[in-house]
């Protein structure tokens, strides 16, 4: 969606007196909306809108095989699809590039580096059933009907929110199955059907993951969260992760123009509040949510 | 399997004749011109409709009709097995294909000629009839469009399994491999707009769960119409125009 | 910008069409119900077969392969149906990647016959979890004289019916397990199993539904307001239908549709059966006539566009007596038409004795002006048929 | 000078040496190479009496617009004034929405997508889309207009010009000694056919498009019995 220039004009003045056309102070996120477990053949889904952006993220766990590199580590698959509901520019393979950078930085969010360090994300280590055989595998897909801006954000906030409504069944395995086969008895993988209680057990590690937060530098004002006309006013967009210690775990900068040094610490501690703000009332929610809800 | 127990209930509970819950909400996205959520059981459709406006690709331009775009896609996560599929494997393209057909039978489209009219239609649960959920999504939208429409096109599938004529099928009964039936009707002109069935069946059979269909698509009709009709009478009401 | 040939006609064409329907005839001089005669020809290697409808002209190709099983079916051969429209077929087609009527066409002929288990794909299973046979149905659209669904679909059911596949022996090896196919020259190669022989027709749809002409000509279905297809086999047993484009039908004129539909299933499937016994036994299928050479260029021309040859009118004379039995099985609606046509005869033929009298009358004509026909002027058959009785 | 009358050439055939003195004009398919007239498509070359006049006969489906031209169009669209016309050439030419008999600016005929029209070819040129006219100098319109009803049946050139010989090709005479009908000939290939049943019609576009290639014997035969079993 593109604006007229007068819409972007008045945008940035207004910013200057510290003024958001929704009515936001700087520092607001925009109301969040959250819905968990509306996809009944997710293992954990949940739906957000932030303003006008709307993301829906499903969650399926599925057995498989590590990565060579991390035999003993489970496995996070991140995609993200930018749904034609949301425009007409998607039609197509309208969406595929944008959707790809979109799931590199929700994937880099989520799993730490290094997963068999644990920390700073999913603790994936505690998805591996049997070391260098057989992993979990989640996928995290992603689905964004409507572009209001923040969509980065929003789908880490979702995916955070799906993970966190995310089971994984309780595996009891048995060794050598197949008697008299020889050499590599192979393992043989039970998923426990536990139907009453949880459903399985939680995700290890969601707590630690970091939140993206944008913030727009409208010339010497800045807004966190802007909206798609705010991005547009902006001269730089700055992406921080942060987490709910208010540590920053990333940074990265978009926009037209480059950000003054002097100002950056600034602006990660402000993101890094802002951050640690929503995912503590992030995490609040969660933990009060009814489980596995309808 | 047994698909019918002697009782006569299906597998989940459903006796052979009974739809599956229906569900459904109006204007659920911010962007579209119009959009709906469609849910029959466990299958969920979203549908978005962007339009009447200008054509995108000049000669594609009828001089006396709005031309009709439809793309379906299926979100990874929509299937019991993930499965990511693209929006142009065969399967899609076809019912993309499929569902513009029977819209462009309901939409006046001789009143908006040299326009073009967006369908978009993201399944976001698979339980069987996706096609006839995504047409009822896709008519919903459309209405909340304001697009004008000849008749609100209903859509609903029928199937055969162990002498049984069963309406609605989900996935389970859908893939059992029997026949399977899936029309749209304009239930105000009793005219059926699509109709496709696979696999093998008696005529006189076909023509017995061709008309069970068909009392599927009456009974999904009006309750999209009771739907539609609470929905427009809401928004009426709320700026004033009719009283409660 | 030109226009395509396919979507385009004249206003006067279409009124045309439409009020030549109602008084049963048509620009082909055939009659609503009549399908145009359809001809084989298989290739030698038995790979296969290329069908004439009219001036539409489809190849179909099948080649298999030896391939792991998809893990869901361990035990069953797997057949995929693929439409090419040739842009020399038509100016509408683009080259490239399949357009989506073309994939949608291959997908409703998967249906028909893949999806009504038509071909079996168990007996393609070599040994269960490991080896089965992959085949692929190639349908090639060489020309495109309206009517592609009727015409690929019978094409690929024709070239399934001819298709051997090599044999292929499982044992030996130190597993026991080992695949040898079989060279052609040492076991006779194998016919697939095809359980029932599904048939499409296609119906193009004129203002309500009401009029109505089987295997639209290309002008047909430019003309039409919609189009319906129903796919039949010989059981009277309803394969797959298809209705999409198009204005809507009540069910009482669709269930009209699958009634004419079956009749002309047989008709169909009868010809095609006689075609393969030829090939099979050897003798050119198609008119046993003079060589090719020794016609005259352009008189060939004429018959083809003509879709009708000397000997076939000839023939057509003799057999007439037959088919008359034929029409009287054929299920009648009420609709006189809807009778069956002799499946021999691609023209249009006024139902029952109608036709036998126009048969009487074609013989009485001066000898010489007869005479000088068959020398010359390959008489279009489908003319005889134009008078009312 | 050398008789070329009915002489078969192929393109890149010298058809005959350039007059020493005098003008020559020569027709489509002709163009002049060095001291000579060449070929350029495959026909037969033909002449005038006096020999003033040079042209080559081809057979072919498409057509090259050339002025004076009578041909059978479709109305594709209309933008403005003009309506623009498919007549089977490489461009759609153009049709004044004023080039018809009587049109003035209130009254105009109204001609949709689709219509079929028979008219003059006004002007042509390499680089411009054709002209059109339904009305001849005088402002009349003798034959040329909208054309009602009727289908199309589409001939190649050549056959197109042995249609609007005059007297009568045979075919037309022998369909016309019997049956009442109507024929808008274009030069384009496209012929016009219309009678008030729809049987005749069939019968007539089908005589006219077998009857290429048939002596005048063969078609009185042809149309004969085809008019036996219709009445």
């Amino acid at each position: 969606m593109s604006h007229s220039s007068a819409e972007i004009d008045f945008c940035t003045q207004s910013c200057q007196h510290g003024i958001r056309l929704d009515g936001r102070a700087c520092e607001d996120f925009r109301p969040l909306e959250l819905e968990l477990g509306l996809i009944a053949q997710a293992s954990g889904s949940a739906r957000l809108h932030l303003g006008s952006t709307d993301v829906i993220v499903g969650v399926k766990a599925e057995v498989g095989a590590p990565l060579r590199e991390h035999p003993d580590c489970g496995r996070l698959q991140a995609t993200v699809e930018m749904s034609s509901c949301a425009s007409p520019e998607y039609e197509g393979r309208g969406g595929e590039l944008w959707g790809l950078q979109l799931a590199q930085a929700l994937e880099a969010s989520l799993v730490p580096e290094h997963p068999e360090k644990g920390g700073g994300g999913l603790d994936l280590r505690s998805l591996s059933i049997i070391p260098g055989k057989a992993v979990w595998l989640l996928y995290v897909d992603a689905l964004v009907l409507n572009d209001g801006g923040g969509v980065l954000c929003v789908c880490v906030c979702v995916a955070l929110a799906a993970l966190s409504n995310t089971r994984v069944c309780v595996c009891v395995f048995t060794m050598g199955g197949g008697a008299g086969e020889g050499d590599a008895a192979e393992p043989e993988i039970e998923l426990e059907d536990d139907e009453e209680g949880e459903g399985g057990r939680p995700l290890q590690g969601v707590a630690e993951v970091p939140l993206i937060v944008s913030l727009g530098q409208v010339d010497n004002a800045v807004v966190v969260d802007p909206t798609c006309l705010e991005e547009q006013c902006a001269a730089s967009v700055m992406h921080i992760a942060a987490n709910a210690r208010g540590e920053v775990c990333g940074v990265q900068q978009s926009g037209r123009q480059g950000v003054d040094p002097a100002a950056l610490v600034a602006l990660m501690e402000r993101g890094a509040a802002a951050g640690s703000e929503v995912l503590a009332s992030l995490h609040a929610y969660f933990k009060q949510a009814p489980q596995q809800g309808t | 399997m047994e698909y019918v127990t002697p009782e006569g209930l299906r597998i989940d509970g459903r006796r052979p004749k009974e739809l599956r819950r229906l569900d459904c909400s109006l204007d659920v996205l911010q962007s579209a011109d119009g959009s709906a959520v469609f849910q029959m059981g466990n299958t969920k459709v979203l549908a978005a409709v962007f339009g009447p406006h200008e054509v995108e690709v000049r000669n594609q331009m009828k001089e006396d009709k709005a031309i009709i775009k439809c793309e379906y896609a299926m979100a990874a996560f929509s299937t019991g097995e993930r499965r990511k599929r693209g929006k142009s494997d065969r399967r899609s393209q076809e019912l993309s294909l499929v569902i513009k057909a029977a819209l462009e039978q309901t939409v006046m489209v001789e009143l908006l000629p040299r326009t073009q009219i967006d369908v978009y239609v993201q399944v976001l649960q698979a339980d069987g009839g996706t096609r006839v959920a995504a047409i009822n999504a896709a008519v919903l939208a459309l209405a909340s469009a304001g697009v004008p429409l000849r008749d609100l096109a209903a859509g609903c599938a029928a199937g055969y399994l162990e002498g049984h004529s069963l309406l609605d099928l989900n996935f389970q009964e859908d893939s059992a491999g029997g026949p399977d039936c899936s029309i749209a009707l304009h239930p105000n002109s009793d005219r059926l707009v699509l109709l496709q069935m696979d696999s093998r069946l008696p005529m006189d059979t076909f023509e017995a769960v061709l008309n069970l269909a068909q009392d599927g698509c009456r009974a999904v009709a009006s309750f999209m119409r009771q739907r539609l009709l609470e929905h427009t009478r809401k928004l009426a009401m709320a700026r004033g125009a009719v009283r409660a | 910008m030109q226009r395509e040939a396919d979507t385009f006609i004249t206003n006067n064409e279409k009124a045309f069409i439409i009020k030549a329907l109602q008084e049963e005839c048509r620009l082909d001089g055939r009659r609503p119900f009549d399908f145009r005669k359809p001809k084989f020809q298989f290739s030698l290697d038995d790979s296969s077969a290329t069908l004439t409808l009219g001036t539409t002209r489809v190849m179909t190709v099948i080649s298999a392969v030896l391939e792991a099983p998809f893990p869901d079916r361990p035990n069953e051969g797997s057949i995929r149906f693929n439409a090419e429209f040739s842009p020399m077929a038509s100016p509408a087609f683009e080259a490239g990647r399949p357009s989506v009527d073309a994939v949608e066409l291959a997908r409703l002929i998967e249906r028909g016959l893949r999806g009504s288990g038509a071909v079996d794909t168990e007996a393609l299973c070599v040994l269960a979890g490991r080896m089965v046979w992959a085949l692929r149905c190639d349908m090639h659209v060489l020309d495109h004289g309206g009517n592609l669904v009727d015409a690929c679909m019978l094409c690929a059911l024709a070239a399934c019916l001819a298709f051997r596949r090599p044999e292929v022996v499982v044992g030996g090896g130190p597993t026991g397990t080992d695949i040898v196919v079989q060279p052609k020259e040492l076991r006779e190669p194998i016919p697939l199993t095809i359980h029932h022989h599904p048939v499409s027709t296609t119906f193009a749809l004129y203002e309500d539904g009401s009029t109505i002409a089987v295997d639209p000509s290309l002008r047909e279905q430019a003309a039409q307001a919609g189009s319906a297809t129903v796919m039949v086999n010989t059981n009277k047993e309803v394969c797959a239908v298809h209705k999409a484009e198009g204005i809507g039908l009540n069910s009482t004129q669709f269930m009209r549709l699958v009634r004419i539909a079956s009749a002309k299933a047989d008709d169909l499937v009868a010809i095609l059966k006689a075609s393969l016994q030829a090939h099979e036994s050897g003798v050119p299928a198609s008119q046993p006539s003079q060589p090719a050479a020794e016609k005259d260029a352009t008189l060939q021309k004429l018959e083809q566009d003509l879709d009708m040859s000397l000997e076939d009118s000839s023939e057509d004379e003799s057999s007439s007596g037959d088919s008359e039995e034929d029409e009287e099985d054929a299920p009648n609606d009420g609709q006189p038409a809807a009778s069956a046509k002799d499946p021999a005869n691609d023209g249009p033929g006024p139902a029952g004795t109608q036709r036998a009298e126009a048969m009487e009358t074609d013989k009485q004509p001066s000898k010489v002006a007869v005479a000088l026909m068959k020398l010359t002027v390959p008489l279009p058959k489908s003319w005889l048929f134009l008078s009312e009785g | 000078m050398a008789n070329v009358e009915k002489k078969v050439c192929l393109p890149g055939d010298l058809v005959q040496k350039l007059p020493e003195e005098g003008v020559l004009r020569l027709g489509p398919g002709l163009e002049t190479r060095e001291q000579h007239v060449a070929a350029v498509k495959s026909g037969v070359a033909h002449q005038n009496k006096s020999g003033s006049l040079l042209w080559l006969e081809g057979r072919q489906k498409r057509y090259i617009p050339a002025e004076g031209d009578v041909v059978v169009g479709t109305i594709v669209d209309r933008y403005g004034e003009t309506f623009t016309v498919d007549i089977n050439g490489p461009l759609l030419a153009l049709l004044p929405q004023l080039a018809f008999e009587g049109a003035t600016r209130r009254n105009r005929p109204n001609l949709k997508s689709g219509d079929l029209v028979y008219a003059r070819v006004a002007a042509a040129s390499r680089d411009l889309e054709p002209q059109l006219s339904c009305v001849d100098n005088l402002g009349r319109a003798t034959v040329m207009g909208p054309l009602k009803d009727g289908i199309l049946v589409q001939v190649t050139s050549s056959q197109a010009r042995a249609l609007l010989a005059s007297p009568p090709a045979p075919v037309l005479q022998a369909l016309g000694a019997s049956l009442q009908y109507e024929v808008a000939v274009g030069q384009n290939g496209r012929v016009w056919v219309c009678s008030a049943s729809p049987r005749t019609t069939v019968l007539v576009a089908n005589a006219i498009s077998a009857s290429e290639f048939l002596s005048p014997l063969q078609i009185q035969t042809l149309v004969g019995r085809l008019v036996a079993q219709i009445q």
